[in-house]
């Protein structure tokens, strides 16, 4: 956390106000509750442009009227905003803004919460002198399946072109021409689909880009705001809904920097279609009809019954911390069942070293960081919010990025360093890290690591890498954001392993500096500090051994268990190793689903419960990086749909197991009571920001979490197997990667289905050549007799020898093919 | 009056655009008396002991200006403003044209004051001929070692770029020069900070225009204190002064500052046409607020002009004698800066464009006199709103015209609808704009 | 002093009426019986014209012009085209809430309003409506007027929710007729 | 196409689904585009030779212009692939500019300047005696410039020229010529369709200073003496 800023003394309208030093004159004003109107100035947009030259105020000693957006306050300056040069420079802008505005607010989207209407009223002239007639453009035009541009209602206050240009990074969107006929387009009209395109609907501070989706749909007298989380990543960025007639109409960000930085990506602006979805279950089913409650209650409490301990649960990460802790508690508590695990399992000393709370860094940790390694996973497709983050990041010129992955990230431009390993290797190139650190620590910064001869595995590969990376790594200043991807498979363990002994290398466990786990789930976190952990119960505490997800398949298929309970989990469609797990849930006796969509797995399903929509949900989430939120319900239940926290707690009383637990504040209280580190938190605590439960008092109490015994390397590596660090030639090897828009949500909402991919094969040019592919080919990938269709891509910074396919994907999932290493592509 | 000829010296003589025919009249002596015998700072003062004022339009201290960047490692950077593009001003074009390599001393020479490694040239990309020159000249004086990474075998790095512009006059504002510079969109930036503090590439930069850096070489050959001997107090050296429009004798003459007004139409440029008088003339270049008959006797300097509410600018006279239409000329004014007007902010891109088509109207004889009023009260609404000078730089012509020739705006309005033409013709600016958007 | 009011000291204190000679006769009999004559002729010019009742609902008295009555929604006479553009500043000017706007975008080749956007569902609660005039003052296209319509009574509640059609429509006549022996 | 000319629903619809994420245009890939030769080489010179590569951007859209005489999309994307900037960046800066042409132009490029110096000397009458000779549209020359139907000849209206000294002039290929009369156009016009050079006897390159080849003042200037020691 920066220290405190020093404070200046202004007069503003004749009003002592006290600011920041270096806080820009138009935000200082506020203090003093004096308003300067702006258009072009957003300081989410980085500096200040002074184009618009709304704001305009007079400074006593400089002779011309200044720019308030521009100019920093300084002790003693002595400002006029209502002087008659000031109100006459604002009218003047007012009626020259006008000028060419078609001033069609009835029918605008705008109209009623258009910041162009507000000043017009506030600070205009009234009425415009200009006869002449207005410039035309052809409206309004589809900039993207998402966003329409209506040209003539621009102001040209370059706020969508700053965030293109500079916030996402993409630019796409420019400003063209020159003069009175600049306006916004793209190269040659081509589309602008970005991932976090559509926050320049929100940015534009009149109606000249509006959302297809909320088209017309309401007017800011019929709406009720109702603010909340978006769950379906887990950036978990604070969101707004936008009801009307108890329907989400739209979405907006609801700036929290600690979280979000007041961005949303396009998934969590548009994703909310499905909430409203024809498709969507709203009743109970038992055995493919429908039921009522009662029926469907008895039904899953007597199969429960018989079932006992052979019972396992998957919990996925649209679940909340209360959802997540009744059902442990149905399974631990009712069941004597230990079989519970979410999609984001890690072993349980590992989760509780990892969840360290001085070792975790906060989102804000990134901005002020030295150097970011993110290892292990895209942000961009994983946590997309933190992809701007850390770009912004960079951009300000204080944080240095390194980036080492399997596979080629969005990130990779703007790294100082990029160290590519090989799918499956990541345990590998972590202990070379974890060595060539530990070596530097050792020798005093600046000595080259000789870790090289210690390095398991073909060390020359990983270990230039490693000294690579390892040369920008900043001791005590650094974050790393890493995939928990990386503790799946067989080297999971040892990889995270070694992440913690480079962040034990690094001095990772002071202020400002830390790691960072990306989950796969939205709330994966959340889930394991809630006890959704093999092996560990709420807040880490020991519990006795259970199956997670590989073993309870295997139980499945072997008939060791019988019934299995999917909430919000589709593991046919997004777990390696899908045919497994249609077989395992076929065979199994009992499968009974919570879900708010017809699946693959609830295909499968004796028992079906409907599943309520993050906005349909109250509760709590923890962010990945330990931050509490609260979801609140903003839209009915449609149907027949009950609070999923309510069915589990019924559930459990059928079995004989009382909760006493009757509402989510009480969830929330059990929670609190039981784990030791969430002590005493309350809704109200949560509030509207969240907490960081490693910023409360509570949190001393995982001391002992942390002060655990490193614990001995697990011997499971891939060390044993044949692949090692080097690929050679003749041998593909297959990495799978979960893709932004490759999942359940881009199919339910009509507006974002044109995103989703088609499976694509992604390999190195060299190996293209060999093979004799080039990008666009229909190939087949195939391993063991199973095969994928793809078509390819030819990636100059793919690593050759390995290939990519898409997890998850609605035909064609990279899932469907058996976990094996080596695969061939043939050209059908 | 005659000419004094400094920059002007031989100017047409055969061979003076070669680094041969350049060091035949001593070129480059200077350029090795600042290497081997002065200090930066010496240089730097001696450049502001001379009074040299930009010749760009502002006319601000050359010497300051230098001083101001700041001294230390960092990357510091040079760039001659080479963008001529003001209407009635072509003075760079000729010097460059001529005699390139006197520019090339004067930015080397710069470089050294302040601790440049980096020289940038920006020429307008319609001056792709002289650019040809220069770029010729300049491979001349890397080869004779006068550039480079080791000019004179001195260990002193000075790299000179040549860069063409691609048609824009508002690259000529020194801020958007540096955009194009940097290879974006030429938009004025926001000041401060100044480009003397964090300019191109965000490091300390001095701009200055192609005059003043053919100035230096002299300068430090001849000390400032034979500059002063030159000009007035306030505006000493030599200027060259562009004049055209409505006079026999349109071109370059470089005079002695404080001349009168009268001396350079009449006396150099010859006057307009016989049996014609002046009506109205720029000082200034387009953008200086129009000057009439009775102020021909003002003195030429930058201080005088001022007085009478104008300026000197770039020192580039137009004249519009008596058959010209002051409406038109305000029209063809206007319609410069509206095409010119980067866009970037809203009073100048808006008012430009609207003060255009007003004037189009007056001139169809489409107005009323109210709207010469909305035509003067929209100048006022402009200057000192702007981002930068260029909507000032309508608005001050434009409006001193309205101002000074209003009888003329009365009579054009009136002979128009009296001559019913008006409402017949469709102006060209009516028509809607088309953009690639809308062929989709 | 006077003679006729002895206990008066000063006669300027004494007003004077001048009166006429006392009535008699026939005068006296008209000033007895006058003014219930005038009445009796106005009670008899009554009889002899007919009932002055009026059968309402067969017959309605006019309403000034300026009276608030039902809404109508109007149309370009020349187009035929809606004029209203589904704003909601109606809706946001209704001080009863009783407006219900959800408005669509027009196909150019299919249109119901000029521009963009049309009101797909344009519904007044006529059971709250207040009729304060003011969505008509709201409305920038003119196209919401309060008519003269005042028979608005109906026999549900739900039918008081006037949808766009109705509003478009010319009022029905809405006169409840009675039924025969009733 | 009306002013305010909107889509029908099955249009857009059309227009929308025609949408398609990879027709987005990112930084283009180097690999998948078949740059010319010289046209790459032309842009690396000039990233070379700046302190950041972007600043090569206008170099880069000349060399463009030069290669395919207009900035045509694949030019400029081709170009963005080289600098590993995307297409819409050099779009926005190809249309900034008034000499980078976004759309195709005719061969020959015949500016007349027609601002106020040389408007007082005829410029209007000088662009039409082009527009005639070559067989472009007056109004469009006046206005965004206009080709010839043969795609020969590009005229345009421009403003300043920076070259009021010999007003009425026009610029025909990057180069200079004035003071100029109808006559002249009909001439140049001729000429270049010849393929000769144009106007040689009115190029600025001959002209002299104004003031004449023999100043007759400089006495004054001590630096005489010092130039010629």
């Amino acid at each position: 956390m920066s220290a405190e800023r020093s404070k200046v003394t202004l007069v503003v309208d004749g009003v002592e106000v006290t600011a920041d030093d270096g806080a820009m004159l138009v935000d200082a004003a506020k203090e003093g509750d004096v308003e300067i109107p702006v258009f072009c100035y957003e300081p989410k947009l980085g500096g200040p442009v002074g184009a618009c030259r709304m704001c305009l105020v007079e400074i006593e000693g400089i002779p011309k009227l200044q720019t308030a957006c521009s100019t920093p306050v300084r002790d003693g300056m002595v400002v006029y905003t209502r002087t008659d040069r000031v109100i006459e420079s604002q009218s003047a802008v007012v009626e020259f803004l006008l000028v060419n505005h078609p001033l069609d607010c009835p029918v605008c989207d705008k109209g009623g919460e258009c910041p162009l209407q507000d000043i017009a009223m506030g600070w205009g002239p009234g009425r415009s002198r200009m006869t002449e007639p207005k410039r035309h453009f052809r409206k309004p035009m589809p900039l993207s399946p998402l966003v329409r541009i209506d040209r003539e209602r621009c102001i040209l206050c370059y706020r969508c072109v700053r965030f293109s240009q500079d916030v996402a990074e993409d630019e796409q969107l420019q400003l063209l021409e020159r003069g009175a006929s600049s306006h916004v387009g793209t190269f040659d009209d081509h589309p602008y689909i970005a991932p976090f395109h559509g926050n320049i609907i929100e940015l534009c501070p009149v109606g000249a880009l509006t959302a297809e989706a909320y088209r017309f749909r309401a007017r800011p007298w019929d709406i009720e705001d109702s603010g909340s989380v978006c769950t379906l990543c887990p950036s978990q960025c604070n969101v707004m809904f936008t009801v009307r007639d108890e329907h989400v109409q739209r979405v907006l960000a609801r700036d929290n920097d600690d979280v979000d930085a007041g961005w949303l990506c396009d998934k969590g602006r548009f994703g909310f279609q499905m909430i409203t979805s024809e498709e969507r279950i709203v009743e109970p089913r038992v055995g493919g009809s429908r039921a009522g409650w009662e029926a469907a209650l008895d039904a899953v409490a007597e199969r429960l019954r018989s079932a006992g301990e052979r019972t396992a649960a998957i919990v996925g990460g649209q679940t909340s911390n209360e959802e997540g802790y009744l059902i442990q508690r149905l399974l631990r508590g009712a069941l004597g069942s230990a079989n519970i695990t979410s999609v984001d399992e890690l072993e349980a000393g590992l989760a509780r070293r990892l969840a360290a709370p001085e070792l975790g860094a906060a989102v804000p940790d990134l901005d002020a960081a030295e150097s970011i390694l993110v290892v292990g996973t895209d942000p961009l497709n994983s946590i997309p919010i933190l992809d701007l983050r850390i770009r912004r990041a960079i951009r300000q010129g204080r944080a240095r990025l390194v980036v080492a992955s399997e596979r080629p990230t969005a990130l990779d431009g703007g790294a100082e360093e990029t160290a590519r390993y090989a799918p499956g290797d990541a345990a590998g190139f972590l202990a070379a890290l974890a060595a060539e650190l530990g070596n530097r620590r050792q020798a005093g910064a600046g000595t080259p690591g000789r870790a090289a001869d210690e390095v398991p595995g073909d060390g020359s590969d990983w270990a230039e890498g490693a000294r690579r990376i390892a040369g920008e790594l900043r001791p005590g200043k650094t974050v790393i954001v890493y995939g928990e991807r990386l503790g799946r498979g067989p080297g999971g363990d040892s990889a995270l392993a070694s992440l913690l002994e480079c962040a034990r290398a690094l001095d990772l466990a002071t202020a400002g500096a830390g790691v960072i786990g990306v989950p796969e789930g939205a709330n994966g976190r959340g889930l394991r500090e809630v006890g959704c952990l093999p092996g560990a119960g709420p807040g880490f505490a020991e519990a006795p051994a259970g199956r997670g997800l590989d073993r309870i398949k295997q139980g499945l298929l072997d008939g060791e268990l019988d019934a299995v309970v999917l909430v919000h989990a589709d593991p046919i469609r997004n777990l390696p190793d899908g045919p497994g797990w249609a077989e395992a849930l076929r065979r199994a006796r009992t499968v009974i689903a919570v879900s708010a969509f017809d699946d693959a797995s609830t295909e499968t399903a004796d028992i079906v419960f409907p599943a309520e929509s993050y906005a349909e949900k109250e509760g709590t989430v923890t962010h990945p990086d330990g931050r509490l939120q609260r979801l609140r319900p903003a839209v009915p239940h449609p149907g027949n749909v009950h609070p999923i926290w309510q069915v589990l707690a019924e559930l459990g009383a059928r079995l004989g197991h009382e909760t006493g637990i009757g509402s989510v504040p009480e969830a929330v209280a059990t929670i609190a009571a039981e784990v030791p580190f969430y002590a005493g938190i309350t809704p109200e605590e949560i509030g509207g920001r969240g907490v960081r439960w490693q910023e409360r008092p509570a949190a001393s109490a995982v001391a002992e979490l942390a002060a655990v015994p490193p614990e001995q390397r697990t011997s499971r590596t891939n060390l044993d197997r044949d692949d090692s660090g080097t690929l050679t030639a003749d041998r593909l090897r297959l990495g799978t990667y979960p893709a932004l828009w490759a999942d359940e949500i881009t199919d339910r909402n009509v507006a974002l289905r044109f995103l989703a991919p088609a499976q694509t094969v992604e390999l190195a040019p060299s190996d293209g050549e060999r093979l004799g592919l080039a990008s666009g080919d229909e190939v087949e990938v195939r391993s063991n007799g199973t095969g994928v269709r793809a078509r390819v891509a030819l990636n100059e910074r793919m690593r050759p020898g390995a290939v990519f396919l898409i997890e998850a994907t609605a035909a064609e999932n990279a899932n469907a093919l058996p976990a094996e290493l080596n695969v061939e592509v043939i050209k059908p | 009056m005659p000419e004094t000829r400094v920059l002007f010296r031989d100017i047409d003589a055969p061979g003076l655009a070669t680094i041969q025919g350049y060091r035949d009249r001593g070129g480059y002596g200077a350029l090795k008396r600042a290497l081997h015998e002065l200090e930066p700072d010496e240089l730097l003062s001696s450049l502001e002991d001379s009074g040299l004022r930009g010749r760009g339009g502002a006319g601000f201290s050359m010497g300051k200006k230098g001083s101001f960047l700041p001294r230390g490692e960092m990357e510091k950077y040079l760039c001659c403003n080479a963008d001529e593009s003001e209407p009635g001003a072509f003075k760079d074009r000729e010097l460059m044209q001529k005699n390139p390599h006197q520019l090339i001393e004067g930015c080397a020479i710069a470089s050294l004051a302040v601790g440049a490694t980096y020289a940038f040239v920006f020429i307008r990309g319609e001056y792709w001929e002289i650019a040809d020159i220069l770029d010729r000249a300049v491979g001349e004086a890397y080869d004779a070692g006068y550039l480079g990474a080791d000019i004179l075998d001195t260990g002193v790095r000075v790299e000179l770029i040549v860069h063409r512009g691609a048609g824009a006059y508002i690259c000529g504002e020194e801020t958007a020069l540096l955009d194009a510079l940097e290879g974006k969109r030429g938009n004025p930036r926001l000041k401060p900070p100044f480009p003397a503090i964090q300019g191109l590439y965000g490091g300390p930069t001095l701009i200055n225009n192609v005059e003043t850096l053919s100035n230096v070489p002299h300068i430090v050959n001849n000390g400032a204190d034979w500059f002063k001997g030159f000009g007035s107090e306030q505006s000493t050296g030599t200027k060259v002064v562009s004049v055209s429009g409505c006079v026999q004798r349109p071109g370059n003459y470089e005079i002695e500052l404080g001349i009168p007004s009268r001396e350079i139409i009449y006396g150099l440029a010859g006057g307009p046409p016989k049996g014609r008088r002046v009506k109205a003339w720029f000082p200034g270049g387009s953008s200086a607020p129009v000057l009439t008959e009775a102020d021909l006797d003002l003195p030429y300097t930058f201080e005088d002009l001022a007085k009478a509410g104008s300026m000197l600018g770039s020192g580039s006279i137009i004249v519009a004698d008596d058959t010209i239409s002051i409406p038109e000329l305000a029209l063809r004014t206007a319609r410069f800066y509206h095409h010119e007007s980067c866009g970037k902010c809203t009073p100048c891109r808006e008012g430009t464009n609207w003060t255009t088509k007003m004037l189009d109207r007056v001139v169809r004889g489409e107005a009323t006199p109210m709207d010469l009023e909305i035509i003067a009260g929209v100048q006022e609404k402009i200057i000192g709103h702007c981002l930068c000078v260029l909507g000032d730089s309508m608005a001050m012509p434009v409006g001193s015209m309205v101002a000074k020739f209003r009888d003329e705006f009365e009579a054009t309005i009136e002979a128009a609808r009296e001559a019913g033409h008006g409402a017949l013709d469709h102006s060209p600016l009516d028509r809607p704009l088309t953009t690639g958007a809308q062929a989709a | 002093m006077n003679e006729e009011f002895p206990y008066l000291k000063d006669a300027e204190e004494v007003v004077t009426v001048q009166r006429g000679p006392e009535p008699g006769g026939a005068k006296g009999a008209y000033r007895a019986f006058g003014e219930t004559l005038r009445g009796l002729r106005t009670t008899m010019a009554r009889l002899i014209e007919g009932p002055m009742t009026i059968q309402y609902p067969e017959e309605k008295t006019p309403v000034y012009p300026r009276f608030r009555g039902r809404h109508k929604l109007h149309r370009f006479e020349d187009t035929g085209l809606e004029k209203c553009v589904g704003c909601s500043l109606c809706a946001a000017a209704c001080p009863a809430d009783c407006i219900r706007v959800v408005a669509a975008e027009n196909d150019p080749d299919d249109r119901v309003s000029p521009g963009e956007r049309y009101a797909a569902v344009y519904e007044i609660n006529l059971a709250r409506c207040i009729f304060c005039g003011y969505c008509e003052v709201a409305c920038p296209f003119d196209a919401i007027t309060m008519g003269h319509e005042y028979e608005l009574a109906d026999y549900n509640r739900g039918d008081l929710i006037f949808t766009k059609e109705m509003l478009l429509a010319e009022p029905v006549e809405r006169t409840p007729l009675r039924r025969e022996g009733e | 196409m009306r002013p305010t000319d909107e889509l029908t629903a099955a249009e857009r619809r059309e227009l929308i689904a025609s949408m398609r994420p990879e027709d987005a245009e990112g930084v283009p890939a180097l690999g998948e585009l078949d740059v010319p030769a010289a046209l790459r080489e032309q842009i690396e010179t000039a990233m070379a030779r700046y302190p950041q590569l972007r600043s090569a951007a206008i170099p880069a859209l000349w060399a463009v212009q030069r290669h395919y005489g207009w900035c045509t999309p694949q030019g400029v994307r081709e170009a963005a692939a080289v600098m590993g900037v995307t297409p819409a960046y050099l779009e926005a800066v190809a249309t900034f500019y008034d000499l980078i042409a976004t759309s195709p132009i005719g061969r020959h490029r015949i500016l007349v300047c027609h601002n106020i110096s040389c408007w007082m000397n005829g410029a209007d009458e000088l662009l039409g005696a082009f527009c005639d000779a070559a067989g472009a549209d007056r109004d469009d020359a006046d206005q965004h410039g206009a080709s010839s139907a043969d795609g020969e000849f590009f005229v345009k209206g421009f403003e300043c020229l920076g070259a009021c000294d010999i007003a009425p002039m026009a610029s025909i290929d990057q180069r200079y010529y004035g003071p100029l009369e109808a006559a002249d156009a009909v001439a140049a016009i001729e000429a270049l369709r010849d393929g000769e050079e144009p106007l040689s006897d009115k190029a600025l390159a001959l002209r002299p200073a104004a003031g004449g080849p023999d100043p007759s003042a400089t006495e004054r200037a001590p630096d005489a003496e010092g130039h010629d020691a």
